[in-house]
């Protein structure tokens, strides 16, 4: 049950985790991460690591993604690959 | 170049595998992970720190060593943001032409290097490269901040029960400020939270921390064993703990805080803190 | 063919662990734009740390690491039994990659925007060039 | 002394990182006293453990007041005592030597420049105490962060080679770190005596075998072990001279440390040199490196770089010597670790200070040096000279012991591998002093009037120069006490059984 | 034989080294400074000195600085043979002072500060090579002295200077790193020692193979001694000053390397072992080989420098082969020709350093009818000559008579005849030079008939040394009476 959920938010990693690094687009990227974080973040939660859930929540998908978008809006969107 | 790194990830990927095959299954209860060291953290944490969340128990205190230098870390890579990227003094240097937005019009005034500069509250410096006017992102934002910053607040104490503490708090006051620097501007947020008190809150976050531990060994005590604050909170050894816990706590949380803060602040400016998001 | 199935169910979080680990691997040493290389790093460390709290993970109906009725002084009634809770220990751990994980992330841009600023490209053989352009190809 | 002795080489300069940003902010003249007081602090307490542990052996200090597998516990023993006595020492000596040049490369960064040198310090100094593998990583990133940061912000391409320093510095401390990870999946305790109790019961299994390769795949990666060697010549020699100078004795000799650390007391001897029997690959593999390294640098026209090629090459002797695996090799290891931190930073010192006088670095900038600064310059050649291995200088016992023991060993590859990369670095250096002696060529015979006249003498400034000569000094007079380090420290650092 | 616990050897090694200092403190007044290098060069030989009626009644003064490796000391140990060389060194360091300030004056050089300071530094290396008592020590000193002399050769600092520098480090580092340290450590590695002792310290389950290579790498290893093919460094080292040939490259430096080769062959392998193995023919022959060919090569030089470089070359040899040949007389020979030959050697090169100042000639093909012109150098050359060849009444002819009843003792007739080959190939390179330097007709000459000395300050050296080249020969007892010890200590005597 939980591990189907489970699969399937890992499933969900594994892409936006692909796209983030695929995407030829840096904000894209860098909003892809994030969605990678969040998910990640799910996926502890449901495996019980509450504590890392809430950081990875606040840290990697709040913190980390502004500091990229604000990163990325001081350098460049463009990218080769 | 793909190739190469293609074929490094598999094989790395392919022994990594490999490795698997002997791992203790997934959730396994008799794992030597479950059985050897973790137990007594959950048996006796609670007799031992008075603290029911295990995490911050071990976090704060059977590990307080670990996260003591976990908050330094924080601390030092704002230390090293700020150090790589601040320019000082760009601002006189290198006059530039400076907007201004009359607020009850919205007309955009911009003023050459050397033009005087309208004194009137009714105008409000703009950047020329983010310029959002809108009254219901500021408004909205003004509205929910003091509560982000309570909720922060709430988890930092509340750590010992429930989910949480000092840096999830931390990051959530951090993320207020920043909230407040890109619905308004950076120059306000740094008109509320200047850098010299980022950087002084962010020293100051870890010298609780560290000095707290450094107050134990002045009582006597090992490095962080709280317990030996006992006679100055006046209360038993396993209070002492506890009450150690919340100190620390708060240390990391203004140290995380200040740290996030000021990272954006000179990420978000290349350092010039006058115009960025 | 079920034994492999077994097998795999058993351990599909190491798997998938060891995949993203390849990912944040292959973005590091195949991509040439600086910031794809931070985000492969930061998959990389993540990766990790689903790595540890997979080693947490116990069956058995195991609750998260926060003992129930807890308030007042420590003097629960009947103790906790460790197979009721799931291991504390890695989450601790992982608390603090994950931080630290930010801490480089904050640190690896930092430098990244002022490459840019240096070169006008976070492409890495954009930079080569610039480089060679301006040293006249001396390292 | 006091039992709390060991927790003060990281508590005190702790602290004094942070007194530095709380007092220095307001006050630019305080940091450096801080970082001062706190590294002599630091020093000294250091010195006072070194003489615990001859006096009554291996000190263990629980933080928190928590045993050992639960809480950290720190651990001290003849081998970290020795190594954190060399870091505290030759963080001094570049600490107060670069002190004009921070004044000058870092005006206004003075507060955050000693904030992230002294907060460096404590995080080597941790790695070199703590008895917990996991607290050990935190404090690995702890000196790699700042050493990031202080390398990052020098001339030219220092950004570039500080970003591609963190990218290969967080692969490796993320593959220590997934090492770690096994170990504690398979053993459930992350304390190192309690590992190294644990373990016996699982050497046939792949899991720790894999553990101990993943440790050691990021150990490499940190201490820049040719071929994953590439963020370092270009971090060193594009960093500042200040920061080149503090950074560069200490990182790659540390995780050396840390190696041996990992090898030795976790997985103890038996496993990494009988179970697994991967001693022979490994040296092979630094002869590889010492080779690469030498021939890299045969092929550098910069100072820095070369001096950053044959950091490159020492790494490969320690590694080499140390996984010969026996006790001349560990010994020599051990020696070099001493020896090596004060030769690279005998070398760095007086190149930092040559950069003093003279625009760059590349070799052309050093004509006539002899004559203009022959101090910095004699300093150059004595640490030259131990690099090259000529006794009595410091350099040469540790190339003795590394040798013998390749000849132990029955390792003739390691020892031509010394060899050649002792005649190599005569070339390298020589050619450094050649260009300062001859060049710009004497008319005639060398009978210029320039040679009876007024010489023109510029030498760096005197509160670098003293330090420069203590170290060119020291270089001597570890050579010359070197039996004696050996016999009482490093002798009782090697586990019985080696032999 | 009783062990003397003294400072003496120290203090002999030291003199030197303390005295760079001052040199460099004075280094604008040149008189002062001279007087420092004079006050060293007088306190060092009165130290080395003072040490002879100790050593000749049998003692050993010996000195541990600092015990670096288990088994191996910084240690000094005078016995009579590193005393014998030690007196000679720095007896010659008296003269080559006197003899520099002259030449060096004379030709107006510069950087005269830096030359003296080396200059004392390559004599502290020297006295500690000789004095030292195991083979750390000695390759201590023999790099030390490596490294000091590196400045001397290349003293012109320019394009030719640098290449004979490279050349010379090449040489001399390169085999002693490449060849004489593995070797070493080998040693250490199998016996535990590298002291000194009189049957060598050796294990004796060493095999024969690697006793070869050893003994090779050593030989070769010690690239000063100049056994071919390792001896090109010599003539390329003769673009420096004509007083550092002197000194250096034809007694202190060349002299430790044959030093080192005579301690390793009979202190280290120990001549039981050596003459076992059948090594010492082997290492007999190298040495007859290079004596041959180099005295061939000298024959077809014309610059007159490198003619005594080549020279040099085949003596340093007979060194070599004195002690290869394993017998009491050889060696005696091998040792008395350390200083036989420096008497004479300096003496000639002096004269050449004379010549040079006087006339600024240095091809012997322009110094045709020169006697008449330097009458005195030139009758000092002719002595040197005499002592180099090895015939009476110089010293040269008693270390050759004892190295002839070596070869007959060790039965090596071929030696014998290679003696004596190479005696009358020293004959042909040093004779014409005289000859025509004396007896030419008035259009051959290429001077007028006025006498045009060099300056007194190398006058008077040249003098000096080619009249002890003939005392020597009639009074030898104080270097014979040190070399007969030597051989008696060396082969572990009755």
């Amino acid at each position: 049950m939980s591990g189907q959920l489970d699969m399937i938010i890992l499933l969900f990693v594994i892409i936006s985790g692909i796209g983030a690094i695929t995407v030829r687009d840096l904000l894209g990227a860098a909003i892809l991460f994030g969605a990678y974080s969040f998910l990640m973040c799910l996926l502890w939660a449901i495996m019980g690591a509450v504590d890392v859930a809430f950081t990875e929540a606040s840290v990697g998908a709040g913190v980390s993604t502004v500091l990229f978008v604000a990163a990325v809006f001081r350098t460049t969107r463009r990218t080769k690959d | 170049m793909k190739l190469v790194a293609l074929a490094s990830a598999l094989l790395c990927g392919t022994i990594l595998l490999f490795g698997t095959a002997e791992f203790p299954d997934f959730g396994d209860p008799d794992s030597p992970a479950a059985s050897h060291v973790s137990p007594r953290y959950i048996e006796e944490a609670m007799a031992e720190t008075s603290a029911p969340n295990i995490v911050t128990a071990v976090l704060a205190d059977y590990r307080g060593f670990d996260t003591l230098f976990e908050t330094a870390v924080v601390f030092s890579a704002a230390m090293a943001c700020f150090f790589l990227l601040r320019i000082f003094g760009e601002d006189e240097r290198r006059p530039s032409e400076k907007l201004y937005r009359h607020l009850p019009t919205g007309i955009t005034l911009r003023i050459d290097p050397g033009g005087k500069v309208p004194d009137s509250p009714e105008f409000e410096r703009i950047d020329g490269i983010w310029i959002p006017h809108d009254v219901i992102v500021k408004t909205t934002t003004r509205l929910i901040i003091p509560f982000i910053q309570l909720f922060g607040l709430y988890v930092i104490a509340h750590g010992h029960h429930s989910p949480g503490g000092g840096f999830q708090g931390g990051v959530i006051l951090g993320a207020s400020v920043i909230l407040y620097a890109i619905s308004q501007n950076l120059r306000q947020a740094l008109g509320r939270m200047g850098e010299a008190v980022s950087a002084v809150f962010c020293a100051a976050g870890v010298f609780i921390y560290a000095g707290a531990g450094a107050l134990c060994l002045l009582m006597g005590a090992n490095f962080l064993d709280y317990s030996g604050l006992a006679p100055l909170f006046g209360v038993d050894a396993i209070q002492a703990r506890s009450l150690g816990i919340l100190v620390v706590e708060i240390g990391v949380g203004l140290a995380v805080m200040s740290a996030m803060v000021w990272i954006y602040y000179n990420l978000a400016s290349m350092g010039r803190h006058q115009e960025g998001l | 063919m079920s034994e492999f199935i077994d097998f795999f169910v058993g351990k599909y979080n190491y798997w998938a662990f060891i995949l993203l680990m390849m990912i944040g691997l292959y973005a590091m040493i195949a991509k040439k734009n600086l910031a794809k290389k931070i985000i492969g790093m930061n998959i990389f460390q993540t990766a990790i740390i689903l790595f540890y709290i997979s080693t947490a993970a116990k069956g058995g109906g195991a609750s998260i690491p926060i003992i129930a009725h807890g308030h007042g002084h420590g003097l629960s009634e009947h103790g906790a039994r460790a197979a009721d809770y799931i291991n504390p220990l890695p989450h601790v751990l992982m608390l603090t990659a994950i931080v630290v994980s930010v801490a480089t992330l904050g640190v690896a841009l930092t430098l990244a925007v002022k490459v840019y600023h240096q070169y006008g490209t976070l492409e890495e053989d954009e930079i080569a060039d610039r480089i060679r352009a301006q040293t006249g190809g001396e390292p | 002394m006091s039992p709390h002795l060991p927790a003060l080489p990281v508590v005190v300069p702790l602290l004094s990182a942070l007194l530095i940003t709380i007092l220095g902010w307001s006050n630019r003249r305080l940091p450096f006293p801080i970082a001062l007081v706190a590294l002599t602090a630091g020093l000294l307490s250091a010195l006072g453990l070194m003489k615990d542990v001859l006096a009554r052996g291996v000190i263990g200090y629980n933080m928190g007041g928590w045993d050992p597998p639960w809480g950290i516990a720190y651990r001290v023993d003849h081998l970290n005592a020795l190594v954190l006595v060399v870091v505290m020492a030759a963080a001094l000596i570049g600490l107060i030597a670069t002190r004009d040049r921070v004044k000058a490369e870092f005006e206004d960064r003075i507060v955050p420049f000693y904030t992230l040198f002294v907060l460096f310090v404590t995080g080597l100094s941790g790695i070199l105490l703590t008895g917990d593998a996991f607290n050990l990583y935190v404090l690995l990133e702890i000196a790699s962060l700042t050493g990031y940061a202080l390398i990052g912000l020098g001339e030219g391409r220092a950004p570039l080679a500080g970003l591609n320093y963190i990218l290969m510095g967080t692969i490796g401390a993320s593959f220590y770190l997934l090492g770690v990870g096994y170990l504690y999946l398979m053993t459930g305790t992350l304390n190192m005596v309690d590992l190294a109790a644990r373990l016996p019961g699982l050497y046939d299994s792949h899991v720790v075998a894999l553990a101990f390769f993943i440790c050691l795949t990021g150990l490499f990666v940190k201490m820049a072990f040719f071929p994953v060697h590439v963020w370092l010549p270009n971090a060193y020699s594009n960093a500042s001279s200040a920061a080149g100078i503090l950074i560069a004795p200490l990182t790659t000799k540390v995780m050396i440390y840390v190696m041996i650390r990992i090898t030795l007391t976790v997985f103890t001897p038996d496993y990494a040199f009988d179970v697994l029997d991967i001693g022979d690959a490994v040296v092979w593999l630094s002869v590889i490196a010492i080779v690469m390294g030498s021939v890299f640098a045969l092929a550098q026209n910069r100072l820095k770089r070369i001096l950053s090629y044959i950091v490159v090459a020492e790494v490969g002797y320690m590694v080499g010597g140390f996984w010969l695996g026996n006790r001349a090799g560990i010994t020599g290891s051990i020696l070099h670790i001493v020896n090596d931190a004060a030769m690279t930073l005998c070398v760095f010192l007086a190149a930092g200070a040559l950069l003093t006088r003279v625009p760059g670095d590349r070799l052309i900038h050093l004509q006539g040096l002899f004559r203009k600064m022959p101090v910095s310059m004699a300093a150059l050649v004595v640490g030259g000279l131990s690099i090259i291995g000529a006794p009595p200088t410091c350099g040469f016992f540790s190339k003795w012991y590394l040798i013998s023991g390749g000849i132990d060993a029955g390792h003739y590859g390691f020892v031509a591998a010394l060899l050649f990369s002792s005649l190599v670095n005569v070339a390298l250096f020589f050619r450094v002093f050649e260009i300062a002696y001859y060049e710009p060529f004497g008319a005639d015979h060398g009978h210029d009037p320039r040679a009876h006249g007024a010489s023109g003498r510029e030498d760096a400034p005197a509160a670098m120069l003293a330090p420069l000569v203590v170290v060119a000094v020291l270089l001597v007079a570890l050579g010359l006490y070197s039996g004696d380090l050996v016999s009482a420290i490093i002798q009782h650092a090697i586990p019985a059984r080696i032999i | 034989m009783e062990s003397i616990v003294s400072l003496k050897p120290l203090a002999a090694v030291l003199v030197s080294i303390l005295v760079v200092p001052l040199i460099i403190r004075s280094g604008n007044r040149p008189n002062l400074r001279e007087g420092w290098t004079f006050a060293a060069a007088g306190i060092k030989f009165l130290i080395v000195a003072s040490m002879v009626p100790a050593v000749l009644g049998g003692a050993k003064l010996e000195l541990t600085i600092a015990q670096v490796l288990p088994g191996a000391a910084i240690a000094f140990r005078v016995d009579a043979f590193g005393l014998l060389f030690a007196l000679v060194s720095s007896s010659l360091w008296i003269v080559t002072s006197a003899y520099s300030i002259g030449y060096m004056r004379g030709l107006d050089e510069h950087s005269q500060t830096r030359y003296f300071c080396f200059f004392a530094l390559s004599l502290s290396a020297t006295i500690g090579a000789a004095f030292s008592a195991n083979l750390l020590t000695l390759y201590l000193f023999y790099e030390m002295l490596s490294f000091a002399t590196y400045p001397l050769v290349t003293h012109h600092q320019d394009m030719e200077a640098r290449s004979s520098g490279r050349k010379y480090l090449f040489y001399i580092v390169g085999s002693s790193i490449g060849l004489a340290l593995p070797a070493m450590v080998y040693i250490y590695t199998v016996s535990g020692t590298l002291d000194f002792a009189a049957q060598g310290v050796m294990p004796a389950s060493v095999p024969p193979a690697v006793l070869t290579a050893l003994v090779l790498m050593l030989l070769f290893g010690f690239a000063k001694a100049g056994v071919m093919p390792f001896h090109s460094w010599l003539p390329a080292a003769m673009v420096a000053p004509t007083p550092v040939s002197a000194l250096l490259h034809a007694v202190a430096v060349v002299k430790v390397g044959a030093f080192c080769v005579f301690r390793v062959l009979t202190g280290v392998m120990g001549a039981d072992l050596l003459t076992g193995a059948g090594l010492g023919t082997l290492v007999c022959y190298i040495a007859a080989f290079t004596i041959i060919v180099s005295s061939l090569i000298a024959l077809s030089q014309d610059g007159l420098k490198r003619r005594l470089a080549f020279s040099t070359i085949g003596q340093l040899s007979y060194i070599v082969l004195g002690a290869a040949l394993l017998t009491p007389d050889g060696l005696t020979g091998g040792m008395l020709h350390i200083a036989m030959h420096a008497f004479g050697k300096i003496t000639l090169f002096f004269c050449a350093g004379a010549i040079f100042v006087a006339t600024g000639v240095k091809n012997i093909s322009d110094m045709t009818g020169i006697g008449k012109r330097m009458p005195i150098t030139m009758t000092a050359f002719f002595i040197g000559s005499l002592s180099v060849i090895g015939l009476p009444p110089c010293g040269g002819f008693i270390s050759k008579w004892f190295l002839v009843m070596g070869t007959l003792e060790a039965r090596q007739y071929a030696m014998l005849v290679v003696i004596l080959t190479s005696s009358l190939l020293n004959a042909a390179y040093f004779l014409p030079i005289v000859y025509r330097a004396f007896f030419c007709t008035e259009e051959e000459s290429k001077f007028d008939n006025r006498m045009g000395e060099a300056p007194l300050w190398c006058l008077v050296p040249l003098k000096l040394t080619a009249f002890i080249s003939i005392i020597l020969f009639l009074y030898p007892k104080p270097f014979l009476d040190l070399a007969r010890l030597a051989v008696v200590q060396i082969l572990g005597g009755p």
